[in-house]
């Protein structure tokens, strides 16, 4: 389960759909949402505020009592494959509507993941790029020579308005959670405005844009076309959200803390900074604050392209040298972030604790230091990559000191955040060592395993795939075997087997997961923190307890 | 080249009387400019204008003049410190108007100048010794005895105590510092020395001694002095020659006596008039003469005679023809003018 | 137009003093160097529609004593001490806003230096008519009309178009005028010129003196003249005051001091001059150099320089101050200790022959 | 003045292309591939070609410049995108971001006005403080107010901005309570009601302000003290004219002249973001935009904002020896 | 003629030549350069003479610093999460600050100024190396801006013309360019280019040396604008003609007679620029763009703490302080320098 021991159900008790209705919501965040656009809305922030306003085939509802995340229809009313796990088939709900009143059509969601194709709005989940059968050189409805002469995507059919196919390149057990994506979602082509839809994105979901001010303010107001019985996951409380744009956490912070009556309705997406840790634990706060954690776990992937890190006695050496417990400290201590020994949430199907190492939170210096002198280390000076970002870099410092202890010399390599995954991606440009983190796209253990030490699918050579930062590339022989097996249950097994096998090998050392701490204003009710969206409290749950 | 001494009798001997520097035509014109990036002449400061002067061994020219009339400029043009854009120099024989500075070397021994501001005519940074041994250095003259004796000797020469060698300038009053500048000037024992204003800035009573000191290194070194103020009775005071310059041109040229008791040119007249004697009773004695207006700007001169607008006796003539510099009454007496005065003002 | 209280009460009359009487003057400026006696006990008269003459070389104290007669020392560091009266006032001792109304009406100075003495931002007439209207209740228009008549009658052609002219728009001798015309603006009893001329080409210089001359007559105000040069006070001024070290060493007519000059300073001020009439000969120079106010020589300040001290007879030179004493019947005074027949026959001896 | 002001201008126009041609080639030249960056957490080498392509990141740096420039240059502005996407870019141009593919001109459009109150309110600050304050040590030059002054001005000039914005939040916002915490809505003067707004930019204006205030507090100090001293000023003395005439009319003119130039330049300078500033307070402007462009390697919006900051500075420059020429008449301007 | 006071000190008048007699009291006055007399003041001032010391400390401090933190007993870049019988320093359950000393900032006979929240790291040591990074990016980058501005604007002013004239434009373009900015956004790019074109890796020297060039870079127009200006004055002066009518060529001229006559300027302008380059270098560190971890710098200290300024203000307060008084020391002396060289003198 998520959270720490001071989790509770979401101030107040009460339960989804009830309690109070109406109010205005202020959100903070620190920076403008990234897209808004359906199909290049893919960032934790933007995906909790995207539900707001799009919604998709199918949805992930969590469940802040029961802690369970399950797979809920959302537009599409059911769905159903072929044997073969490659031909999907959903049908929509009744009297689906956008926010202008025009009926939602099967056409306006293949619509949407076409425009997923164009190079201008990739910026989206990649799945349906990577499974959608579309024929060779696809780039979406906007390309006059790509479109297919308006046929568009031939492996996407709509027989009629309310039933939509997908055909897929390879069998995939989990499109049915795959479709919760954004992309597909509907957008009405008469509507498209192309890359600046971002900017006012047709609802199909509760609230609507009012006004959106670029790195200032967003605001939503209802949807009147929005029907709440065709929608089982959100309750649409508040009647108004303002999101605000560009006040620094810490400050945020403060305001919550002190509860202002201007702030009683306020939340912030970012949690307690470390330094307002101290704030959470008095008497008026206490009462105020919740815990949450989120799938996302980090690790340092060992790449093993460099020579160097071909020794697997090296890497075990690095893995056991890792004190977690500093690098935990480094990442803000014990209520900010949770030592992990896997990559695969505890809570998540298939995941099972540690066996093969059992390596102590603070390390085993004798150990490492033993296996280092079988390495053969003479002090060969390794690069650590991390993003460019205050406890990120914190916790690199923590790592290298820790492996300086055992006698390993490891260099900081800070990398710009936006540039960081890029750089580390490109083989020429990836540093020995990396910091990483992953976030599974839906709750299950296949898209852990698969990304982060898994083959690239569409090279033909045996290849890591683009996640797969210490480029192991022992197992890739199973993958496909995995990834066609039919029973759910059996393939979750055989995900967990595969990824014990490769863990072996020691690619990468698992070190933390990270803990939320939020502070709610004082009217803020039913707020639970979904691990799904980055352990960001769930806005289609929030509500206030009495108008403000 | 061992000695200063040995030196000067090394070099040709000047003989008394003979021409030492020639100027014929000489003419520096200040282009003005406009433009930011390219630059282009819009006019031209006409300092110097086409004079022509001789100075011979061991006598004093005075330069005389109303402020930017062009005196300096011409002093600076004889000691190549400037450029002429027209006009030769002669000097000692050897025409030195467009040497390089490597060709000039050798000249530079012999002509050398003082100037009129004694603060900014020394390097503040420098020691006394420093200064006046700099002519030893650049020209790489070793002495015997060593420089600092070198120094030492000149230093005394121009009555400044030798051991003051290792002060710097700011120590000294202005009539010092002008006896340090002297002393550098004299270091290589030149032929000719400009002296450009040398007394203007002094107080009467320290001006009297640099005067008389710069009269008995004349008869000393047998130097030659092209003598540049703008106080009529200093000039009178020291020179053989005298020139008066008006907006570049010499006007009249004359001996010392012939030109203050027999002067030939408006202008003349018009500056001895207005010089204020220290005699309260000669006031009412004298002729006055009293000059409107301001020198004309020397970028546009006027045309003809440049002294027309303010002079009494001008006619049409006057502004469509440039009276010649021609001799007038004594030899060697010359002037420019078209209706030159036939009586004598003091 | 000036000061009512000066007018209901003539005051020279009451006070029995001169127009102008500077009593035992003495400013001194402290500096990191150390005290600099610039002007120590300097005194001297002067009457309505003359000219007082001050002559001294470079750091004797002319321009000191000139500020000090201004008030201009007030609220500086200098310390000023002794009296100066002008027409029944004693300003030394009075209040700095007291004295602000004198300046302009009853004293009014003119500056060596034209071009940094006027102010480069504002225009020639406004410059000339704010000094009127400070004190005088009168509309603009009419300050103007002054300002533009006496634009003219110091001789600056066409005033009404120079009027708003800058200073840098001048020449050196139309500033000059154009800063007489200033001072001028409010009938001052008292100008004082300090070098007016110094800065200027003879011919220049000519045309200016000549002017005050005019302006004098016409105006009939007390002219001090201060410069260097021996022959503009031979021409302008009818008394004259040598000054060496802060002190009057010789004051008397200009006859006096120009035909029988009593004091060594003198001499040797006369006998360095170069002189247009003169020949070639050598120049009577005064050795040394002027004297450094901090440390002034104690008795006599001008005996390290003085050719003369075997001649004096009470006491050395170096032993106290000579006393300025009256030299026969005439105002006449010199400051030596060398007795004054003694001195007489040294001139005609020895001096007046070299001149 | 009407062709001096021409002929400035057409120099700043040469001046901003230089600094363009500088600017652009030190940046592209980077082996930090913009391909990258754009291609964003999923990138397959296919991907990064079609970027390269789509951008033309691959052509010769020339080519690019020029498609750069057309923007600038064309009063049409340029089109962006491929085919079938693409956007009109209107004058001026200058690209889009490669983070979030918005045009450069609309995010310097939206965080110019944060800068601009941040600059100017401070600026009134300083100018007015700094200005009083240096005046009145001149003034009283030696007395204990002269001593203050020169006190405080030095402790300002050394007090690293860094410090100075954390102490006023942490004491007026946090402690004190005064001012209350920062809220971005308020940043702009148009949208908010103008106490929030002056609450919202009281502490940076005062940090800002801080360093300013205490240069010219000295500079006002030194030039008042020299523009004493200078000979008109005792004519207008000898004149006599009231002390407070003395300094404030021909005293102040005088001395304020080369301040007016500082002023402008520094003035200048800031319009081109506050960096430190912008950053402690988190204002969303220029500097803000700046620092997240640099840290984010998002070249063609570090391009925008250095051009944009260099024609600030360009253009103060010539607005300010305008207005010299203005003040003082001895400046002729040809 | 004006007579300044120390001119009137110097009463004696001109020596045994015809004529003039030596004046009895000539003072022997030691031959003193303005230099000299400008030493002689400074010596004089308390304040400078403080100064001075603060500085000489902190140059010592940075040159001595690993000795210096061999004494308190931690290095700069050491976790001490725990203190040696393993007790933990960090209240790992409250964001990991200090749990100990004057307001939470971890200070104990082992760690004098305290520890770093989250990692544990002694403050004092790192403030000890932090002096080092500033020192040595200060002054490289003032040197560098120093010689350059120097050269440039001695060559533009001494030969004026078309020199002057591409110089002069060349300064105004640096002058143009928005610098902080630019000096933000080329820090990483002149560190990758170089670790391309040199194959240096991007090591903290590097970053170093690049901040010393980069701030140099854009810095030296400013001076060498002054120094133009300068030369151009004093090439007018005539001691300069003086020295070309004995025949000195450029290089004399410009080395012996204009460069000594510049020194009191670029003194100054050094004086003034190092504080000035400090702050910078704090800045960028502050903005991130800085040295590179995990190398302590003042800059870094105070983004750090500025997080912290709460819970444990002495964090922010030691880097801000040491930051304060070095560049105020500096100033002061700049200030002390300026005036003693001032030939009006007279600060007060
Ligand atoms: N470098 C220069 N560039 C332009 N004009 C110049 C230059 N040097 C001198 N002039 C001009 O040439 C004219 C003559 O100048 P010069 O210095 O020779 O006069 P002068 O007779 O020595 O005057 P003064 O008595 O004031 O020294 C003046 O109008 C002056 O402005
Ligand atoms: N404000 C001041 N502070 C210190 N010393 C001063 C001050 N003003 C004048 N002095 C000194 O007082 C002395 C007399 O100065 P003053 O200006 O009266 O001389 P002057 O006779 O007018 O000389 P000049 O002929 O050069 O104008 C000089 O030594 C000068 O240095
Ligand atoms: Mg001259
Ligand atoms: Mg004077």
């Amino acid at each position: 389960a998520c959270g720490g021991g001071n989790d509770n159900t979401g101030g107040g008790g009460n339960t989804g759909g009830e309690g109070f209705k109406g109010g205005t919501m202020t959100v903070y965040l620190v920076d403008d949402v990234e897209h808004l656009d359906p199909v290049r809305n893919f960032v934790t922030n933007s995906n909790a505020i995207g539900k707001l306003l799009t919604r998709t085939l199918t949805e992930f509802k969590y469940d802040g009592k029961t802690k369970k995340t399950e797979l809920v229809p959302d537009l599409a009313e059911k769905w159903e494959s072929n044997d073969g796990l490659d031909e999907w088939k959903f049908t929509l709900k009744d009297g689906l509507k956008y926010e202008d009143g025009t009926p939602v059509k099967a056409a306006d969601i293949k619509y949407n993941v076409e425009r997923g194709f164009s190079p201008d709005l990739s910026e989206g989940s990649p799945y349906p790029k990577e499974m959608i059968a579309c024929q060779k050189g696809y780039v979406g409805p906007y390309s006059p020579a790509g479109n297919n002469g308006g046929k568009g995507c031939e492996a996407i059919t709509t027989p009629d308005d309310k039933t939509i196919v997908f055909k897929l390149q390879r069998p995939v057990a989990e499109f049915d959670m795959v479709a919760s994506m954004k992309n597909f979602s509907p957008v009405p082509q008469d509507k498209d405005t192309k890359t600046q839809y971002d900017a006012r994105p047709v609802s199909t979901g509760p609230y609507k844009i009012q006004t959106y001010t670029r790195k200032k303010e967003l605001v939503l107001v209802r949807n009147d076309q929005w029907d709440q019985k065709s929608d089982t996951l959100r309750n649409a409380r508040p009647d108004k959200f303002v999101f605000k744009f560009g006040d620094d956490e810490a400050v945020v912070d403060q305001r919550l803390i002190a509860n202002g009556t201007a702030d009683a309705s306020s939340f912030s997406f970012s949690g307690v900074q470390p330094q307002n840790l101290p704030k959470t634990n008095s008497a008026n706060v206490k009462d105020r604050v919740i815990e949450g954690a989120d799938q996302c776990r980090r690790y340092i992937a060992f790449n093993q392209q460099k020579p160097l890190l071909k020794n697997q006695k090296l890497r075990e050496a690095l893995y056991y040298g890792l004190d977690r417990v500093a690098y935990q400290t480094a990442r803000g201590g014990e209520r900010l972030a949770a030592i992990v020994d896997s990559v695969v949430p505890e809570d998540m199907k298939g995941y099972e604790a540690d066996t093969i190492f059992q390596a102590p939170p603070a390390g085993d210096k004798a150990k490492a230091k033993a296996l280092l002198t079988e390495a053969g280390y003479k002090g060969e000076k390794l690069t650590l990559g991390t993003a460019d970002s205050g406890l990120a870099v914190k916790a690199a410092e923590s790592a290298q000191q820790a492996w300086k202890a055992i006698g390993i010399n490891v260099d900081i390599r800070k990398i710009p955040g936006d540039n960081y995954y890029s750089t580390q991606q490109n083989d020429a440009s990836a540093s020995d060592l990396i910091t990483a983190g992953w976030c599974p796209d839906y709750p299950s253990i296949a898209s852990v395993v698969a990304p982060v030490l898994g083959p690239d699918t569409t090279s033909a050579t045996p290849k890591a795939a683009q996640n797969n930062y210490g480029r192991s590339l022992v197992g890739f022989d199973k993958f496909k075997a995995v990834q066609l097996v039919k029973d759910k249950d059996q393939a979750v097994k055989d995900w967990s087997a595969l990824y014990k096998e490769i863990m072996q090998t020691a690619p990468l050392v698992p070190t933390v997961k990270d803990l939320n701490v939020y502070v709610l204003g004082g009217n803020i009710d039913s707020a639970f923190p979904d691990p799904n969206t980055g352990g960001i409290p769930d806005l289609t749950q929030i509500g206030l307890k009495k108008a403000s | 080249m061992t000695t200063s001494t040995t030196e000067a009798t090394e070099r040709a001997k000047p003989v008394k009387g003979d021409v030492l520097l020639e100027v014929k035509g000489l003419q520096r014109h200040f282009p003005v400019t406009q433009g930011i990036i390219f630059q282009r002449q819009t006019g031209a400061v006409k300092a110097v204008d086409g004079i022509d002067f001789t100075v011979n061994v061991g006598e004093t020219l005075g330069l005389v003049g109303e402020s930017g009339c062009g005196k300096s400029t011409t002093g600076r043009l004889v000691t190549r410190l400037d450029e002429p854009t027209g006009g030769t120099i002669t000097f000692q024989g050897t025409d030195i108007t467009h040497l390089s500075r490597q060709k000039m070397r050798p000249f530079r021994r012999d002509v050398q100048i003082i100037f009129q501001d004694p603060f900014s005519s020394l390097n503040p940074r420098q020691t006394v010794g420093t200064i006046i041994a700099a002519p030893f250095d650049i020209q790489g003259i070793k002495t015997e005895g060593g420089t600092k004796k070198a120094v030492q000797e000149l230093m005394a020469r121009v009555g400044l105590n030798p051991e003051h060698y290792n002060r710097y300038p700011h120590e000294f009053s202005g009539g010092q510092r002008q006896r340090i500048g002297i002393a550098r000037a004299l270091a290589l024992r030149p032929k000719l020395i400009v002296c450009d204003e040398p007394v203007s800035a002094l107080d009467v009573s320290i001006q009297a001694q640099v005067v008389n000191l710069l009269d008995d290194l004349q008869d000393d070194f047998d130097l030659a002095y092209l003598f540049v103020a703008h106080d009529l009775s200093v000039i009178r005071h020291i020179s053989d020659r005298v020139a008066v310059m008006y907006l570049g041109k010499i006007v009249e040229i004359a001996e010392r006596d012939e030109l203050y008791n027999h002067a030939r040119h408006p202008y003349t007249h018009a500056l001895l008039s207005a010089v204020p004697e220290p005699d309260p009773d000669s006031v009412k004695r004298r002729e006055r003469i009293r000059l409107t207006g301001d020198v004309p700007s020397p970028l546009n001169p006027p045309s003809g005679c440049r002294f027309r607008t303010r002079c009494w006796k001008a006619e049409d003539i006057c502004a469509e023809q440039e009276p010649p510099l021609l001799q007038i009454g004594a030899p060697g007496h010359s002037a420019a003018c078209h209706f030159p005065e036939e009586r004598d003002v003091i | 137009m000036s000061n009512t209280a000066v007018e209901e009460v003539p005051p020279n009359k009451a006070t029995g003093r001169a127009f102008l009487e500077v009593d035992n003057l003495q400013v001194r400026f402290p500096t990191d160097d150390g005290l600099v006696r610039a002007v120590n006990g300097l005194s001297f008269k002067l009457e309505r529609g003359k000219t007082l003459g001050i002559v001294g070389e470079s750091g004797s104290g002319k321009s000191v004593t000139s500020l000090a007669i201004m008030g201009l020392h007030k609220g500086s560091r200098a310390q000023v001490e002794g009296e100066i009266w002008l027409d029944g006032n004693e300003l030394v001792s009075m209040r700095a806003e007291e004295m602000r109304r004198l300046r302009g009406t009853e004293v009014s100075m003119i500056f060596q230096d034209p071009l940094s003495a006027m102010h480069p931002f504002y225009r020639i007439g406004d410059q000339l008519v704010e000094a009127y209207l400070v004190h005088n209740d009168v509309s603009k228009a009419v300050a103007r009309k002054r300002a533009i008549d006496l634009l003219e009658r110091v001789g600056i052609p066409s005033p009404d178009k120079r009027y708003s002219d800058y200073p840098h728009q001048f020449s050196g001798g139309m500033r000059q005028r154009a800063m007489i015309a200033m001072s001028l603006m409010c009938d001052p009893k008292l100008l004082i010129a300090d070098e007016p001329t110094t800065a200027l080409d003879v011919t220049v210089q000519a045309q200016i003196l000549d002017l005050m001359n005019d302006l004098q007559k016409e105006f009939n105000s007390a002219i001090i003249i201060i410069t260097h040069d021996l022959g503009v006070v031979a021409q302008m001024a009818e008394d004259l005051v040598v000054m060496y070290g802060g002190r009057v060493v010789e004051a008397g007519a200009v006859r006096d001091i120009f035909y029988r000059p009593e004091h060594p300073y003198t001499w040797g001020l006369l006998g360095s001059i170069p002189r247009i009439t003169g020949g070639g000969g050598r120049l009577k120079s005064i050795k040394g150099a002027p004297p450094s106010l901090i440390n002034l020589p104690t008795g006599c300040p001008f005996h390290p320089r003085c050719d003369f001290r075997e001649y004096a007879t009470d006491g050395s030179c170096t032993g106290d101050v000579p006393e300025l004493l009256q030299i026969g019947a005439t105002a006449h005074a010199a400051r030596c200790h060398i007795p004054s027949e003694k001195r007489k026959q040294l001139f005609i001896e020895q001096i007046k022959p070299n001149l | 003045m009407f062709r001096y002001t021409v002929r400035r201008l057409l120099q700043m126009v040469l001046i901003l292309w230089v600094i363009s041609v500088i600017t652009f080639f030190l940046f592209w030249a980077t082996p930090a591939n913009p391909a990258l960056l754009i291609c964003g957490k999923d990138c397959t080498v296919e991907r990064i070609a079609q970027v390269n392509k789509d951008y033309g990141f691959e052509d010769p740096l020339v080519v690019q410049y020029g498609r750069y420039m057309s923007g600038l240059v064309n009063p049409n502005g340029r089109t962006l995108g491929n085919e079938g996407t693409e956007i009109h870019c209107a004058w001026p141009c200058f690209d889009r971001s490669l983070q979030n593919s918005l045009p450069v001109w609309d995010s310097i459009k939206s965080s110019m006005a944060p800068t601009v109150w941040l600059a100017t309110g401070a600026a009134v600050l300083w100018l007015f403080f700094g200005v009083l304050l240096g005046l009145m040590a001149a003034l009283r030059k030696g007395k204990w107010l002269d001593k203050l002054s020169v006190g405080l001005a030095l402790f300002g000039v050394s007090f690293p901005t860094l410090v100075f914005g954390y102490l006023l939040i942490f004491v007026f916002i946090v402690k004190l309570q005064i001012v209350p915490f920062p809220d971005q809505a308020s940043s702009s003067l148009l949208q908010s009601n103008p106490w929030d707004f002056v609450q919202f930019y009281i502490l940076p204006w005062c940090t800002l302000a801080l360093v300013f205030a205490a240069l010219y507090t000295r500079l006002t100090r030194a030039n008042m003290i020299d523009t004493m001293n200078e000979d008109f000023i005792r004519t207008a003395r000898a004149k006599g004219l009231t002390e407070r005439k003395v300094v404030f009319k021909h005293g102040l003119r005088a001395a304020l002249t080369p301040i007016v130039t500082i002023f402008g330049l520094d003035l200048g300078g800031l319009l081109g973001g506050a960096v430190i500033t912008e950053q402690i307070f988190s204002i969303q402007g220029l500097g803000k935009l700046s620092i997240n462009a640099v840290l984010g390697n998002d070249l063609p919006v570090i391009m925008g904002v250095v051009l944009i900051a260099a024609f600030f500075i360009v253009f103060a420059n010539i607005v300010v020896d305008l207005l010299y020429a203005l003040i003082d008449p001895r400046v002729r301007l040809s | 003629m004006t007579l300044g006071a120390t001119e009137a000190q110097s009463p004696e008048g001109g020596l045994p030549s015809d004529h003039i007699a030596e004046t009895a009291e000539a003072k022997q006055i030691e031959g003193r350069s303005l230099g000299q007399i400008a030493w002689a003041r400074l010596k004089k001032d308390k304040l400078a003479i403080a100064s001075a010391c603060i500085i000489i400390l902190i140059i010592a401090v940075a040159i001595f610093a690993p000795l210096i933190v061999k004494i308190s007993g931690f290095g700069p870049n050491e976790f001490n999460q725990t203190d040696a019988s393993g007790k933990s320093l960090l209240d790992t359950a409250n964001g990991g600050f200090p749990n100990s000393g004057l307001w939470g900032s971890g200070m104990s006979k082992e760690h004098w100024l305290g520890i770093e929240p989250q990692t544990g790291r002694d403050i004092f040591a790192r403030l000890v190396y932090g002096t080092r990074t500033s020192l040595l990016v200060a002054l490289g980058g003032t040197v560098l801006a120093v010689l350059i501005g120097t050269v440039v604007g001695m060559v533009a002013g001494y030969f004026r013309g078309w020199v002057d004239t591409l110089l002069g434009r060349l300064m105004d373009i640096m002058l143009s360019f928005p610098s902080l900015l630019l000096i933000m956004a080329l820090t990483p790019v002149v560190a990758d280019r170089a670790k391309d074109m040199f194959g240096v890796e991007d090591t903290n020297a590097l970053r170093m040396g690049v901040l010393m060039f980069v701030l140099g870079f854009f810095g030296w127009a400013y001076l060498a604008r002054i120094v133009r200006g300068q030369t151009l004055s004093i090439r007018e002066r005539e001691f300069v003609d003086a020295a070309r009518s004995l025949g000195a060529g450029p290089a004399y001229v410009i080395f012996k007679q204009i460069l000594p006559n510049l020194l009191p300027t670029l003194l100054v302008y050094t004086t003034l620029l190092i504080p000035s380059y400090i702050t910078a270098e704090a800045g960028l560190s502050f903005l991130g763009v800085g040295v590179k971890e995990p190398t302590a710098s003042w800059g870094k200290m105070i983004s750090d703490a500025s997080n912290w300024y709460e819970v444990d203000p002495l964090y922010l307060f030691f880097p801000g302080l040491a930051l304060f008084f070095v560049v105020l020391a500096f100033n002061l002396l700049g200030d002390s320098v300026r005036d003693a060289l001032d030939p009006r003198a007279g600060r007060s």
